[in-house]
């Protein structure tokens, strides 16, 4: 055994911002680490990676890898990407971000980048709550859920992201919980290899601020809630794709061909105009 | 041709007419084909057809500082609403064209020259009611005499659609020739 | 469809909107981003025809948010990139503004003043956006904003505002209103020979010396996207490495004032008026946009009656021309400043004219000040 | 387990079984404990040291029981543990 030493993925963080932010026990540092894995097993160039980010603890996870990479305003980062992706094609441009930012102040741009079908891939962190801003109740909360603002239980239907996402367009969607590493890794590679929007939802434990006010005080009991409800269903019906107490569904719910918008431009331009497709 | 310091002119009628097209074509015809200078601005309410809407061309020999219209000097106009709202406000001495058919309730005026050009009737005559802007423009020109006609032929055909050109001139024609026998009487 | 060129040199009867879009194809706009809003939307409409016959790139957004958003990506993409909007997607795109200031985005976003607040008059003029475009976005910033009188200026200007954007890595705004939009006049393009160009300084370093928020004259170079250099940059408060610093008052207060002094130390390179008659003015009207054609027309009228009237037209709105406006009431007597909004840019002239009394001319709705308006004005004053 | 997976290959004297080399970088470790508690093999637990972290790190128990599933990898939040096949002295030398 060997004491002291470099982590053969450090490669992929900036040094100089790590240790990262996020709490003892959540999962957003998973997530980060499969996907510097996928990043690693495709040999991908870095100088063509673009991490995006918005609001919320996820957000960070922008500025802790080590490609160029952007931290938007609350909510922006899909709009963000779309214009990067549209502007150089050439770029792998990756969403890394929370439910709230994407599907609260965000949902809007998220359905309109689905709908367009961009080529930007989507890692969502859902963590169930507002994290940063201390726990409140957000798009994801499930019904009853205790949250700092929602005291008495909340009383909003959540989204259900991957139904979502795939009513909206998305050539992949995918969920899988942090305790799903491997597959969460494959994902995640399938999707770094797609051409158009992807989608991957990725249960997240938050348990300093969630996880307390809904009795799972750590991130392993949150681990085991996904450990004992996960059922793998891929190619299920996602409008079908559960997440309770008792049962939670993960697997791949889409994963089909379509001409990506920045293509289709492109396309287009050369059709109007073969003599000109310089850039 | 007249030599002018600076003359007003406000087409007004309701959306989906041709209002605003009318005046881009004649103070294009002035800036571009006749070597004025030539402003257009215009205004109109929210709805695509049926709102009020004018359309204003300042042209003058000399460069052009406030391009709205303040007193017109031509007041060319092709409804009920924009006759009501304008006619008392063309200058003493000034011109109107109206197409008698769209206003049937007509006032009393004193110091202005009125001309009727059934601009409307002659363009359903044509089967197009949709050039009788255009039918309207051949008056004016013939009326007002500040543009020359192939200037302002040229700009109609720059500022219309496509494979519309003999449609367009025609509809020109057909109201120069009304005015100018309307001149004659 | 059309195929024209990307320089249309020679004389043309267009509208403004059209002008700014074709100012923009020549200023090197690569990238447009909007949404359809009343009196800008001629702008989005022309290029949505013309970027794509030209190999470039026209995206209609969900919103003005989206909008400005992808404008910024797209800028740290690599392309010259601009929105247009007016006065309600002006507000919607405030949030996102501060996110260029902050993370020093050359962009140009049109702004074409209608009648608020709100969607108030979605068909007239208004110049009452003035100080949101000033202040409209939170936190303390410095930002440049040019407002044209003509359709020739909506073009020069359009090339002006990129010219600046990349110059200063800073947000640059076309604040123009309905009027000028929409009017169609005359306009001159030259050749290409006699239009400058700026593009965005580059950054001479290896990736490994690289800083990118390192000023080099107080505006660091900027590398993008897939260049190689590896950067982040964020809306939150950061060091010269980008990194964010957000409790450090000592990386607060460097960046915030570089972002100000970034801009304020250039003032006399930004600042753009034009003086007419102004030598021997006893009455001088501070006018801009198309309010300041009526102004003209009614400092010549005055002159004619014998009145030594004089016009301070302002063509940068931001930064406020202050210096041209203490000269003029060193000498003058009043100074008169007519407005299409309450009062806004009046206030900036008081501050500037000090002692000299200052007479705010209003007028909202459908039309700008007539020339006997104001020429009424400077009778009463002289 | 069925009778019929009970056949062992013919050449199992001569396979060998990779070993593992786990590294711990024990000052990153949060101590969320995730690596420990889903380990499939069950070869870390919590030590008593405290960290620069203030928290407990994981120690290794038993190397040798590792099958470099590589699941304790993947799941660190923090990149503080990562598992290798030990080469052998050989291999080193190559």
């Amino acid at each position: 055994m060997v004491q002291e030493t470099v982590h053969p993925l450090s490669k992929y963080l900036r040094e100089a911002m790590i240790p990262h932010i996020w709490c003892t026990g959540c999962g957003n540092g998973v997530i980060l680490n499969c996907f510097v894995q996928a990043v690693d097993e495709l040999e991908m160039d870095l100088d063509k990676l673009v991490v995006v980010s918005g609001i919320g603890c996820i957000g960070r996870a922008a500025g802790y890898t080590n490609a160029d990479s952007f931290h938007t305003t609350h909510g922006r980062s899909l709009a963000f990407a779309t214009g990067a992706k549209l502007a150089n094609p050439e770029l792998n441009v990756v969403v890394i971000s929370g439910d709230g930012d994407l599907f609260a102040i965000g949902g809007n741009h998220f359905i309109h980048a689905a709908r367009r079908n961009i080529g930007v891939k989507v890692i969502c962190a859902n963590n169930f709550n507002y994290g940063m801003t201390g726990g409140q109740q957000g798009p994801t909360t499930p019904l009853e859920a205790s949250t700092t603002t929602t005291p008495y239980g909340n009383i909003e239907h959540p989204f259900n992201l991957v139904h979502l996402a795939a009513a909206s367009g998305a050539t992949y969607v995918a969920r899988w919980t942090t305790l799903h590493v491997r597959r969460l890794t494959q994902s995640i590679k399938r999707m770094l290899q797609k051409e158009g929007f992807c989608f991957i939802e990725v249960i997240s434990p938050c348990p300093e601020i969630f996880g307390r006010r809904n009795k799972m005080r750590t991130g392993l009991e949150m681990m085991d809630w996904f450990k004992r409800a996960s059922v793998v269903e891929n190619f299920s019906d996602p409008s079908k794709a559960e997440i309770s107490t008792e049962k939670l569904i993960v697997g791949e719910f889409v994963n089909t061909e379509k001409v990506s918008y920045e293509k289709f431009l492109h396309e287009k331009i050369s059709q109007i105009n073969e003599k000109r497709v310089g850039w | 041709m007249v030599n002018i310091m600076r003359i007003e002119i406000r087409f007004a009628g309701f959306g989906g007419q041709g209002i605003i097209k009318s005046g881009i074509i004649t103070a294009a015809a002035a800036c571009l084909y006749s070597q004025k200078n030539a402003v257009q601005t215009q205004s109109y309410g929210p709805e695509s057809r049926g709102g009020a809407c004018k359309s204003e061309v300042v042209i003058s020999e000399e460069e052009i500082d406030f391009p709205k219209v303040v007193e017109p000097d031509v007041l060319v106009v092709m409804s009920q609403h924009a006759y009501n709202e304008y006619v008392e406000r063309v200058k003493q001495g000034g011109t109107i064209i109206m197409d008698p058919n769209m206003i049937p309730h007509e006032k009393e005026l004193q110091n202005v020259n009125v001309f009727h050009v059934p601009a409307t009737k002659i363009a359903e005559e044509m089967q197009r009611k949709i050039v009788a802007n255009i039918v309207m423009l051949g008056a004016f020109v013939a009326i007002t005499g500040i543009l020359d006609k192939d200037a302002v032929k040229e700009s109609i055909k720059a500022n219309i659609p496509k494979g519309t050109e003999e449609l367009n001139l025609h509809a020109f024609e057909k109201g120069f020739e009304y005015a100018k026998n309307l001149l004659k009487s | 469809m059309s195929k024209k060129g990307v320089l249309l040199t020679g004389a043309h009867f267009m509208n403004g909107d059209i002008a700014c879009a074709e100012g923009a194809i020549v200023a090197g706009c690569r990238f447009f981003a909007g949404y359809p809003i009343t009196p800008a939307t001629e702008i989005a409409e022309h290029l949505s025809e013309r970027m794509p016959e030209i190999g470039r790139i026209y995206i209609q957004m969900e919103d003005e948010i989206a909008s400005i958003a992808a404008v910024i990506g797209a800028s740290y993409a690599g392309l010259k990139a601009m929105t247009a909007t007016s006065g309600p997607g002006f507000s919607l795109m405030q949030e996102n503004i501060g996110l260029a200031i902050m993370t020093e985005t050359p962009c140009v976003i049109v702004d074409i003043m209608r009648g608020g607040p709100s969607t108030g008059q979605p068909t007239m003029p208004g110049q009452q956006d003035v100080m949101q475009a000033r202040w409209g976005s939170h936190g303390d910033y410095e930002i440049i904003a040019l407002a044209p009188s003509s359709v020739q200026e909506m073009f020069d200007l359009t090339i002006d505002a990129f010219n600046l954007a990349e110059t200063y890595r800073v947000p640059t705004l076309l604040l123009a209103d309905e009027i000028v939009a929409h009017m169609w006049e005359k306009i001159v393009i030259p050749t290409a020979e006699k239009i400058r160009i700026v593009n965005r300084k580059k950054p001479n370093v290896s990736p490994e010396e690289y800083l990118p928020f390192m000023p080099d004259d107080l505006v660091p170079p900027m590398a993008c996207f897939g260049e190689g250099y590896r950067f982040h940059a964020t809306g939150l408060t950061h060091d010269e490495h980008g990194y964010p610093k957000t409790s450090s008052s000592e990386v607060q207060e460097r960046l915030v004032k570089r972002l100000c002094e970034k801009i304020r130390r250039n003032e006399d390179k930004i600042m753009r008026v034009e003086e007419v008659m102004l030598d021997d003015a006893d009455v001088v009207v501070v006018a801009y946009g198309i309010v300041a054609r009526a102004a003209l027309s009614a400092v010549r009228k005055a002159r004619e009656m014998g009145i030594k009237a004089g016009l301070l037209r302002l063509i940068t709105l931001w930064p406020f021309p202050q210096n041209h406006v203490a000269k003029i009431a060193g000498s003058a007597k009043r100074i008169i400043v007519p407005e299409m909004n309450c009062g806004q840019l009046v206030r900036e002239v008081e501050r500037a004219a000090k002692e000299t009394s200052v007479v705010f001319l209003s007028k909202l709705g459908e039309e700008p000040h007539t020339p006997m308006e104001i020429l009424e004005a400077i009778r009463r004053n002289s | 387990m069925p009778e019929r997976m009970r056949h062992v290959p013919l050449d199992m004297e001569k396979a060998k079984r990779p070993e593992a080399e786990i590294h711990i970088i024990k000052d990153q470790c949060k101590g969320c404990g995730f690596c420990i508690k889903f380990c499939p093999q069950k070869v870390l637990e919590e030590s008593q040291e405290i960290n620069a972290r203030g928290v407990h790190p994981p120690k290794i128990v038993d190397e040798s029981k590792c099958v470099i599933c590589g699941f304790c990898t993947a799941v660190c939040p923090d990149f503080a543990i990562f598992v290798v096949e030990k080469l052998s002295k050989e291999e080193i030398k190559k």
